[in-house]
């Protein structure tokens, strides 16, 4: 279980390379990326800032891998969040998932995504031509999230 | 012995990003210590309006309102989160 | 909409950044790696060769990507699947999917996997201490493919 | 004439990769193409046997028993697919 909250990107194919390394049983690899789009509730996003809430986010996160790892069968997770300032098409996040097989690997890796969206600590600002707003959740993700069912 | 952080248009709207507080009386949730700071009246009573959905967490774990506070507890405001 | 069958290895960052290149309204890429694992059905899998069905594989997999083009919000879907001599560890298939949402992105993916277990002509013949095998299909994957639904 | 293309343990189990065959009289379908492939007997009758669940395709399409095949056509035959 990795993760890391960081200023700097983060190259794919060697995170998911360092997670299987060793690991010949891992028949799956689902991976996600998040990326800054330009354009955000109509409006035009110039650059996107990112702040969180150091050490609630590692243990908010570490938690998420937790219960996915209770509710599937998975070998391991990655978890990257990028803080500070972004631009469109700077990539956000990065969640992958080891298992087995396919099912379970997909399964986790949404899940670890949308409740990273819903628990973990992290609130955008984006400045647009209007000037900068922070970002409004979305009724969306707390949706995603409750289709998982209760955490307990 | 309190502290209290407050992030994003939280933080912007109170004009503070943490303090420490003596536990005040009669406060034993994070309901009540929501109120004792909207109490403050003005910017406090405006951004921690029930309006704003805004969030809490004690010692690093998402809390409701009934979620206790006691003495030495870390606690944060915050809104809505926008990761991912 | 690209699809490749080929026996070269591929890298996924290199991948992903070709499929997103200019576009900046793409929020989520899902992404799914398939690897040879060491161990199948109780054997030890020293190699694998994957034989395929030239040109009816492509026209498989292409009409399986306009499929979920259909049923979801995808800017583009990448497939690449490799041939002939795998060893465990190898990478064997990589599916992409660029979309605004994650909900697309990997419902879009899961559901190309799921297509391609079931819809696209490759068979594996893995090499054990006790010779050769054909690899048999799995009931689990016709039950993944089926819960998508009818595909008219 | 047809194309019939063999994949797989089928290619192997009949020793055919492939072959060209002019259609059989009252042959219109998969199946009946199938019928009169299993009727050469010994390794042709045992490989294409129902419980093998033989897949074809026509056309480079996936196909069912009752899909036609007429003068010209491409058919297939082979094992379900364990690609991925």
């Amino acid at each position: 279980m990795t993760v890391r909250i960081q200023k700097e990107d983060f190259d794919v194919s060697r995170e998911i390379a360092a997670l299987r390394s060793g690991n010949p049983q891992i028949g799956a690899v689902a991976s996600f990326i998040g990326v800054v789009r330009d354009l955000n509730d109509g409006s035009t996003v110039a650059t996107m800032t990112l702040e969180h809430y150091p050490g609630m986010t590692e243990k908010a996160i570490d938690k998420i891998i937790v219960e996915a790892k209770g509710r599937w069968q998975v070998y391991d997770a990655l978890v990257i969040h990028r803080i500070g300032t972004l631009a469109p098409l700077d990539q956000i996040v990065l969640v992958v998932v080891t298992s087995a097989h396919r099912g379970d690997a997909f399964a986790a890796c949404e899940f670890i995504m949308d409740y990273l969206k819903t628990q973990a600590p992290f609130w955008k600002k984006e400045q647009t031509p209007d000037g900068a707003r922070w970002v409004e959740a979305r009724a969306s993700d707390d949706k995603a999230a409750e289709r998982w069912g209760s955490k307990g | 012995m309190l502290k209290i952080l407050y992030f994003a248009g939280l933080r912007e709207a109170t004009g503070s990003g943490s303090e420490e507080l003596v536990l005040p009386a009669g406060v034993h949730s994070v309901e009540g210590l929501l109120a004792h700071l909207r109490a403050r009246g003005g910017a406090w009573t405006e951004a921690l309006a029930v309006s704003k959905r805004v969030r809490a967490a004690v010692n690093q774990d998402m809390a409701a309102g009934e979620t206790p506070v006691k003495d030495g507890d870390e606690v944060a405001f915050f809104p809505p989160v926008t990761g991912g």
